[in-house]
């Protein structure tokens, strides 16, 4: 089993190695498949891991080799194959597999077709050290190496100028890309700080050994630590006020967006609350700060998506308000059903961008749903899959998300937090109306992206065979939730409705259901038969705020960009030049001066250097007086 | 009757009056002549202690500054003159060249 | 070979003797030889080290001036020895690198007498052989700065060297006070450190004495608000000057506190906790923030590296096993890193004459292995894990955190707007399109530049990702050290505040 | 009822006296063999000087410590001897000089030599003995002859820099006679034990104080003079501008280490005597001295003149040790000198060697730095040997310099005088500015056109006696044990 363990690991990074190679030369279509070879390979490797966790219950724990050792301080490096990690790992490799075939084809043109693999199994491998290891700083390497990647992803197209934030509200690339690295740096930071806590408290950073003892620790530590991880959560997963990099991380390419920013990289800050749910289980203040804020993210990004125009910043912002589902439900101590609906989002939301990417390709890389429509007749396996996509992500049964998201949902209504019910009931309804507006306005109406002469045509047959597995899974893994729970809770703490709940569960589903539906009808009744654009509401005060974000982009850029570029200017030629150093000049300057003033005494003249002498001899002689009147 | 603070005051005084010439003089010569006078008050101090301990050292000190006044005379004197063959004059004034 | 600490220290000395003789057009391929023989001495040394022992090792003890009580003393430990190796290293790599062709020879002769004194630096024993060395240490610098620099390259290098000098003389009178107490105290003249480690001085002597060594190390490390001789510095050295400076002069400093000042004045080194700290914090800060502001791209990476060096002194008084080894483990990993960038800003300055980052932007279309190059060390200085940059970074912060959880995180910030200078001092060169005619044509890294960079990016990921090797001995030294403080410290506070690791080695022959 | 005088030779311990003879005589045959025949080379003179000093270093040497000789006049303690020694050893470096390539004014005559041997001779007598008197004529011949050895470099600089020196060691001299007149109504002696013994009994007397500080302000006058002490120092760099490179070196250790001697006897009496007042101002003038100096020589631009202030501001590091009045202090001076003495030599010697006829670079300096610009290109050894000496100066390590620093910084934190030693480090790095200033010049500036001559005045002795000065410099390390060790036993041996 161990070597099951280590191909699922290392053959993404051999993968990377093997496109790295290649990677400054001119683009090779065997790199592409290889790569996608053995991230297959992985995908097989972690779901036979995945059945042999299933049939024995037990999971696999190796210790590889040592890593940090200092002090008191040993760090291994060791991985743990248990009924959590081996979820995601299936998840992340699954997709990811996906990904890499889908790349082959949306890549196809790129001169940096070679780098593009290496950079992506990379990002693999980063998501798997994140998942599997046994120990927080093991998790640290892989939410850093996720960071890194994601930074090189985003900025893939490096090369892109930048504009002005009007006229591309991510500026470029590179931009997008470092925002994002520096925003998860603030949040590693508290993730840091949380390793600290831990490790001067229970000394040792291992999984298992830092949960037996936190019973044994004060609130106030247990506090502090669930604080400090969650802040890490937040940069990673973008909920608020670390969201911004989200949206702008989608100049990256597209199947980058389906992998990282929507199935795996985002959902790590999920990943880690349930791992580590024995802390935040213990910290009910804390969780259900988590809760809420994730509620508040879910609506919070959901109005953004209602009238945002870019197809892909759209699916971005339904990501981020998944996010928030999922940690609504960690927060109220649902951790199976979190991760639930972490895998089954990472399916039909992969699906989403992958299917956005068609279009894109079929586009020309034009983003703008106001210049699509009618796409269907050109992409009709497209369509489909958006629309089954877009399905499970509104909750409509039978696809997946109905399913994952009810049960958060009634999972708040359980907690007896209604606001948070109410409000996540609401969500859901923006969710369908967003979502089919968007498939709305991209595939049915008029031909709108004729008057920009352009030419659509379907994805390559293989990209559209290799998303099929999504497809599917996107339809069907919400039958699975039962066999999932059983699967996972061996593990996690179960989450069982109350008696109440459960009586009530068919009606709660049904209010879930009739505002998904409403939204859908209305995005249908709006945009099925094409745009027609309404001055007024785009004029309206509260248009532009979502349109802008609620302004905080800007915001940032006014209270955080601006005046740090400021202060650094100021503390290097204020401070540091003419403070600091000309101090130091200035004593330099000082001795010399008075060199030159001191000089003059030698004036060359013997008269005055006789008179020196008796000045001299009189200066000797009044200290002689003064001595003597003390002596 | 004379005694030796009587010598002593003369000395000083005479002492004084060379140290002021010395700073007060600005020709070469004139100095030189200041700088003897000092050495002179000096033996007069010596002189007079002599007498007062009754005892030989003083003067022994005296006849020696006497004999290293006319040498020092003589080195000056000899640097004097070429100094004036060069720069054509005493003046302690115009000598200064070297200076900073 | 029981003397190989004086082959290490005199082979470059005389091999620059002779070079006198060498003809110039062969100087450089001389210097390469003996500066590879040196390194690989320098790792027959580690071979033969016996990492289980976290005492002095190849002690070797000629009394020279015995009136004075100073004799030839040298002998390494854990910590000093992979600095040598560093040391070593970056002078092997840095001629291999360079690109200047005038006066080459006086070049490799200075470089190789620079070698001799930062080597004998880090293997004394005696205070005043290492006081020798550190201020000897200098000229070969003055002269690198001075004749092979930018414009302002006097300016540069005589405040420098007056800068320098001024604190270690000051240090100087505190390493002839304590020779007078050991005097006293004993009735024999002494200046071997580890004599001077036996000494328990009155805590009021410790705090003075802690300051006239302060002054002498601060001023080398450079901390916060002595550092400005370094941007001058290496605004102006040629790029072998900045690495070596970056690399190795540096840590003289860092490793005096470590050497000098930890183990002989624990009490007067745990009051200076507080005030270290908030230095330490002001110039990791404020420096990256200035470093952010510059134009210039060695600049960036000048004042980044009072940056890094702001988190190792907050290691080194974090009074803990992780936080110590991991400033000495920081201590080689920047000046891996930091020798590297300036390295590859020297690449891209021989082909443009300017390090000006607005005269840039997409060289890493045009230059795409240079690029590499330069993010994995970028990422390196910035911290990320399985480079060598986390390793010391973490055990670093993880180490201070024990002292104070507040300074800590704000410390910590660090990896925040380290990245963020960092990554605009990337984009700005290396993203976007390229823009300047000039650096169209531009071409990439020679073989020559690729083999002394190459490497380093080994070594960059291997003690990222199995730092053990080396950490090792560094820790196992390093707890010997904080027993041994912890004994002889006398308030209860500072005993309170050394925190001595439970698996702990015994420190192995200490006179 | 007389007594027949009766004098017994023994007890005269001629011995004692043998040295200086021998230096007067070596100086009268020169004399002689110019009378006989004028026309002999100067090389003849130098290797006839240079054979004296050796006859009269050997015959220091073979002195017993702790006599005394001739009407107990002589005192031959471990200080005389050792600085006697130091003396002689300087002067032996001295007198190669004047076999320069070029030929100068001053040693095409023989009483060049006569005169210099005089002197040392003067200077000998000075260190060997503590009657005033005698101190006072191995004062005055030694100055007399140093005033016109000065002189005889013919050029109008020098004869101004011989009337400076003359007048102001005039009034000196009155002020040393005055002193010793004071001291001798005091007590009634001028032999300084006896002095001190009769001070002793009188300490409690009132009104003795103020005879007492009299005589130590007119006895400190003198001597800061000689020393250049602040603020009678102004002497100093106009006489070393106006003398030769040579002399100016040779004045800026033999005299003061003369005078150092004496100062030790007198001063060092008084603060045994627990006159701490003499303590403090000599700490004063040494702090003044040396700060005053080192900012003075910042703004030079010469170098010899720089060297002039760097001289002065050396004599006062080391005056500070004189105040300290322990073993180590003492030592620390004759110490530092022996080591000082090397590198200040060999650095005049490398100004002599770059001497020029006429002034090519500056109107008035001779050595001006731009002289010196891109040496290291032209004549790279003898860059890197003036860097040196430089360094040296500087206070780097290990040249010699250093150990001379440290020993006297030593004492002074033994003494409990930490801040002084603070300060004197300080001291040493502004004072590292302008020696680091030459090194600029010779190492980072372009040369100036037309220097082809830096060595214009080169010589194999000149040569030898730079490479002897280099090894002495450099090597230092190794001799220094030995070194100290001597002086030390040879210090603590006579009492101080």
């Amino acid at each position: 089993m161990e070597t099951l363990v280590y191909i699922a690991l290392f053959a993404p990074f051999a993968s990377s190695l093997f496109a790295a190679l290649f990677g400054m030369s001119p683009k090779q279509t065997f790199v592409g498949i290889v790569a996608s070879l053995l991230l297959f390979a992985s995908f097989c490797a972690s779901a036979m891991l995945a059945f042999h966790v299933w049939t024995t219950g037990a999971g696999i724990h190796v210790t590889m080799m040592d890593w940090i050792s200092a002090g008191d301080l040993h760090i291994p490096f060791g991985f743990v194959v248990d009924q959590v990690s081996v979820t995601m790992m299936t998840v992340v490799t699954l997709v990811s597999t996906v990904v890499h075939v889908y790349s082959i084809g949306y890549m196809d043109h790129d001169k940096s077709f070679n780098r593009f693999f290496s950079y992506l199994s990379a990002f693999v491998f980063s998501m798997m050290i994140l998942v599997m290891s046994d120990n927080f700083a093991g998790l640290f390497i892989g939410w850093e190496g996720v960071g890194v990647c994601s930074w090189l992803l985003i900025g893939f197209w490096y090369h892109k100028e930048d504009v002005s934030r009007e006229e591309n509200p991510s500026i470029s690339p590179s931009w997008a890309a470092n925002e994002a690295f520096i925003m998860n740096r603030i949040a590693d930071l508290g993730m840091l700080i949380g390793l600290f806590i831990l490790y001067w408290n229970v000394g040792s950073l291992q999984y298992d050994v830092v949960f037996a003892a936190l019973p044994d620790l004060s609130g106030s530590v247990l506090n502090a630590a669930a604080i400090a991880l969650f802040i890490g959560a937040m940069g990673k997963s973008a909920q608020f006020p670390l969201h911004t990099w989200l949206t702008d991380a989608m100049e990256g390419p597209t199947p980058v967006s389906a992998l990282i920013h929507a199935a795996t990289m985002v959902t790590a800050g999920v990943f880690l609350v349930i791992r580590a749910n024995p802390l935040f289980s213990m910290t009910p203040e804390v969780s259900y700060f988590i809760a809420a804020l994730g509620t508040f993210v879910a609506f919070f990004a959901a109005s953004m998506a209602l009238v945002n125009r870019d197809l892909k910043r759209i699916i971005a912002f339904s990501t981020l308000s998944q996010l928030g589902y999922m940690f609504a439900a960690a927060g109220l101590g649902a951790y199976w059903i979190a991760l639930f609906h972490l895998a089954a989002h990472a399916f039909f939301k992969a699906l989403l961008f992958l299917g956005a990417g068609n279009v894109m390709h079929a586009m020309h890389d034009e983003l703008d749903i106001f210049k699509m429509g009618g796409l269907k007749k050109a992409m009709k396996w497209t369509y489909i899959y958006m629309g089954v996509a877009s399905l499970a992500l509104a909750g409509i049964p039978p696809f997946a998300g109905f399913f994952s998201k009810d049960a958060i949902i009634e999972t708040a209504f359980n907690e007896g937090t209604l606001f948070l019910w109410v409000i996540l009931v609401v969500t859901a309804g923006m969710t369908a109306f967003y979502s089919f507006r968007q498939v709305f306005l991209t595939f049915e109406g008029d031909e709108r992206y004729k008057a920009f002469g352009i030419h659509p045509h379907e994805m390559y047959k293989y990209v559209l065979i290799a998303m099929s597995p999504l497809a599917i899974l996107a339809v069907i893994a919400g039958f699975a939730q039962g066999t999932f729970e059983h699967f996972v809770t061996k593990l996690l703490p179960d989450y069982h409705m109350s008696e109440h709940t459960h009586h009530l569960s068919m009606m709660l589903g049904l209010i879930v259901l009739a505002f998904a539906v409403g939204g859908i009808v209305l995005a249908y009744r709006k945009y099925y038969k094409g745009l027609k654009r309404d001055k007024k509401l785009e004029n309206s005060f509260t248009y532009k705020l979502l349109a802008n974000q609620y302004y905080i982009p800007n915001l940032y850029e006014a209270i955080i960009t601006k005046p740090y570029a400021m202060l650094s200017e100021m503390m290097w030629k204020d401070v540091d030049m003419k403070i600091v150093d000309a101090t130091v000049d200035g004593i330099a300057k000082f001795l010399y001066k008075s060199g030159d003033a001191s000089r003059k005494m030698q004036t060359g003249n013997l008269s005055n250097y006789l008179n020196w002498m008796a000045v001299g001899s009189v200066f000797l002689l009044v200290i002689a007086v003064i001595s003597a009147m003390f002596v | 009757m004379i005694g030796l603070t009587h010598y002593l005051v003369i000395s000083a005084l005479i002492f004084s009056i060379g140290l002021m010439g010395v700073l007060r003089r600005r020709n070469l010569l004139m100095l030189f002549f200041a700088t003897e006078v000092m050495l002179n008050a000096v033996n007069i101090a010596f002189a007079a202690i002599s007498h007062y301990y009754n005892d030989l050292t003083g003067q022994m000190f005296a006849f020696f500054i006497i004999a290293i006044a006319a040498s020092e005379v003589a080195v000056g004197l000899g640097i004097l003159i070429v100094l004036y063959k060069k720069h054509g004059s005493l003046d302690l004034d115009d000598l200064a060249n070297m200076k900073g | 070979m029981e003397n190989i600490l004086s082959i290490l220290v005199f082979f470059p000395a005389i091999a620059g003797l002779l070079g006198f003789v060498v003809d110039k057009e062969s100087a450089r391929a001389y210097g390469i030889t003996v500066a590879a023989i040196e390194f690989l001495l320098s790792v027959w040394l580690w071979f033969s080290f016996d990492t289980a022992n976290a005492g002095m090792q190849f002690v070797e003890l000629i009394p020279i001036i015995p009136d004075f009580g100073i004799s030839y003393y040298l002998g390494v430990d854990g910590i000093s020895l992979f600095i040598i190796l560093m040391a070593t290293l970056m002078t092997l790599i840095g001629m291999m690198s360079m690109s200047i062709t005038e006066n080459i020879k006086n070049m490799i002769i200075t470089l190789l007498f620079l070698e001799m004194t930062m080597v004998g630096v880090f293997v004394s024993l005696d205070a005043i052989i290492f006081y020798l060395f550190w201020e000897l240490s200098l000229v070969p610098m003055l002269y690198i700065i001075g004749a092979w620099g930018g414009p302002l390259r006097v300016y540069a290098a005589v405040k420098f060297f007056l800068y320098t000098f001024t604190g270690s003389l000051i240090m100087l009178v505190g390493m002839l006070f304590v020779a007078y107490v050991y005097h006293n105290l004993t009735g024999v003249w002494s200046f071997a450190i580890t004599d001077w480690y036996a000494l328990v001085l009155p805590v009021n002597y410790q705090l003075w004495l802690f300051a006239a060594f302060f002054v002498g190390f601060a001023i080398k490390v450079p901390m916060f608000p002595f550092h400005t001789w370094l941007p001058y510095a290496h605004g102006q050295a040629p790029t072998i000057g900045s690495v070596i400076l970056a690399a190795v002069l540096l840590k003289m400093g860092t490793y005096g506190f470590v050497r000098f000042s930890l183990p002989m004045f624990p009490d007067a080194s745990v009051m200076a906790i507080m005030p270290i700290a908030a230095l330490s914090i002001v110039m990791i800060i404020y420096t990256a923030m200035v470093a952010y502001a510059q134009k210039d791209m060695k600049q960036v990476i000048a004042y980044s590296s009072v940056s890094h060096m702001g988190i190792i002194m907050l290691g080194i008084f974090a009074m803990n096993a992780e936080g110590i080894s991991g400033s000495v483990f920081q201590m080689l990993s920047h000046g891996i890193v930091s020798g590297a960038l300036f390295m590859l800003v020297g690449v891209i300055y021989d082909r443009r004459h300017t390090k000006l980052m607005s005269e840039f932007g997409g060289l890493a279309s045009v230059m795409p292995k240079y690029a590499v190059i330069f993010g994995i060390m970028l990422m390196a200085s910035v911290g990320l894990p399985l480079t060598i940059g986390f390793v010391g970074e973490f055990l670093v912060l993880l180490g201070f955190y024990h002292v104070s959880p507040v300074l800590t995180a704000l410390a910590g910030t660090s990896i925040i707007i380290g990245a963020i200078y960092m990554l605009t001092l990337f984009k700005k060169s290396f993203f976007g399109p390229v823009t300047n005619e000039a650096n169209k044509t531009l071409k990439d890294l020679s073989s020559k530049e690729t083999w002394s960079l190459v490497p380093l990016v080994l070594i960059v990921v291997w003690l990222g990702v199995y730092p053990k090797p080396v950490l090792a001995p560094i820790d196992n030294s390093v707890k010997a050290m904080l027993a041994f403080m912890d004994a002889k410290a006398i308030t209860q506070e500072a005993k309170d505040m050394i925190k001595v690791s439970k698996t702990t080695l015994n420190r192995g022959e200490v006179k | 009822m007389l007594q027949p005088i009766n004098v017994s030779l023994e007890s005269l311990n001629l011995i004692t006296l043998a040295p200086m003879l021998i230096a007067v005589a070596g100086g009268l045959i020169i004399l002689i063999l110019d009378l006989i025949n004028g026309k002999l080379h100067k090389s003849l003179y130098v290797m006839l000087t240079i054979l004296v000093l050796v006859v009269d270093f050997g015959a220091t040497l073979g002195l017993n410590v702790n006599e005394r000789g001739f009407f107990d006049v002589m005192l031959i303690d471990g200080v005389s001897i050792v600085s006697q020694l130091l003396i002689i050893v300087a002067s032996i470096i001295f007198t190669p000089l004047a076999l320069t390539s070029k030929r100068f004014h001053e040693y095409s005559y023989p009483e060049f030599f006569a005169l210099f041997l005089f002197m040392v001779a003067g200077f000998q007598f000075m260190v060997a003995s503590d009657n005033l008197i005698l101190i006072f004529v191995g004062l005055e011949t030694a100055s007399l002859a140093l005033y016109t050895l000065i002189a005889l470099h013919n050029r109008s600089n020098s004869y101004e820099a011989a009337v400076k020196y003359f007048t102001m060691g005039a009034l000196a001299a009155g002020f040393f006679a005055m002193g010793s007149a004071v001291i001798y109504g005091l007590t009634g002696s001028i032999e300084l034990y006896r002095v001190a013994d009769v001070l002793a009994a009188r300490m409690n007397e009132t009104g003795l104080m103020i005879a007492v500080f009299g005589s130590a302000v007119l006895l400190l006058v003198a001597f800061a003079f000689k020393l250049s002490l602040f603020p009678f120092h102004t002497w100093a760099p106009d006489v070393y501008e106006g003398a030769s490179a040579p002399l100016a070196g040779y004045m800026s250790v033999v005299p003061k280490v003369a005078a150092f001697v004496v100062s030790i006897r007198i001063f060092g009496m008084y603060i045994d005597l627990g006159v701490e007042w003499v303590r403090i101002v000599i700490i004063v003038l040494a702090v003044l001295t040396m700060t005053l100096a080192n900012v003075m020589a910042l703004v030079q631009e010469d170098v010899k003149r720089m060297l002039a202030y760097s001289s002065i501001s050396h004599a006062g590091f080391i005056i500070a040790a004189l105040a300290l009045d322990t073993t180590e202090g003492t030592t620390a001076i004759f110490f530092y000198y022996a080591l000082f003495m090397f590198t200040n030599l060999g650095a005049f010697t490398m100004l002599w060697i770059s001497r020029h006829k006429v002034r090519r670079f500056d109107a008035r300096y001779d050595h001006p730095y731009e002289k010196f610009a891109g040496m290291i290109s032209i004549r790279p050894v003898g860059a890197v040997i003036m860097a040196i000496f430089m360094l040296s100066l500087a206070g780097v390590p290990p040249f010699s310099v250093f150990w001379g620093k440290i020993y006297v910084m030593q004492a002074a934190v033994n003494s409990g005088y930490v801040w002084l030693a603070v300060v004197m480090g300080l001291n040493s790095a502004i004072a590292a500015y302008y020696y680091l200033k030459l090194v600029v010049y010779m190492f980072l500036k372009e040369p100036v056109k037309d220097v082809d001559t830096v060595q214009y005045n080169s010589s194999k002795p000149l040569m030898a006696v730079v490479g002897f000065a280099t090894l002495a410099t450099v090597a230092a390390i190794f001799y220094v044990q030995p070194l100290v060790s001597y002086i030390y036993y040879m210090i603590s041996a006579s009492g101080y």
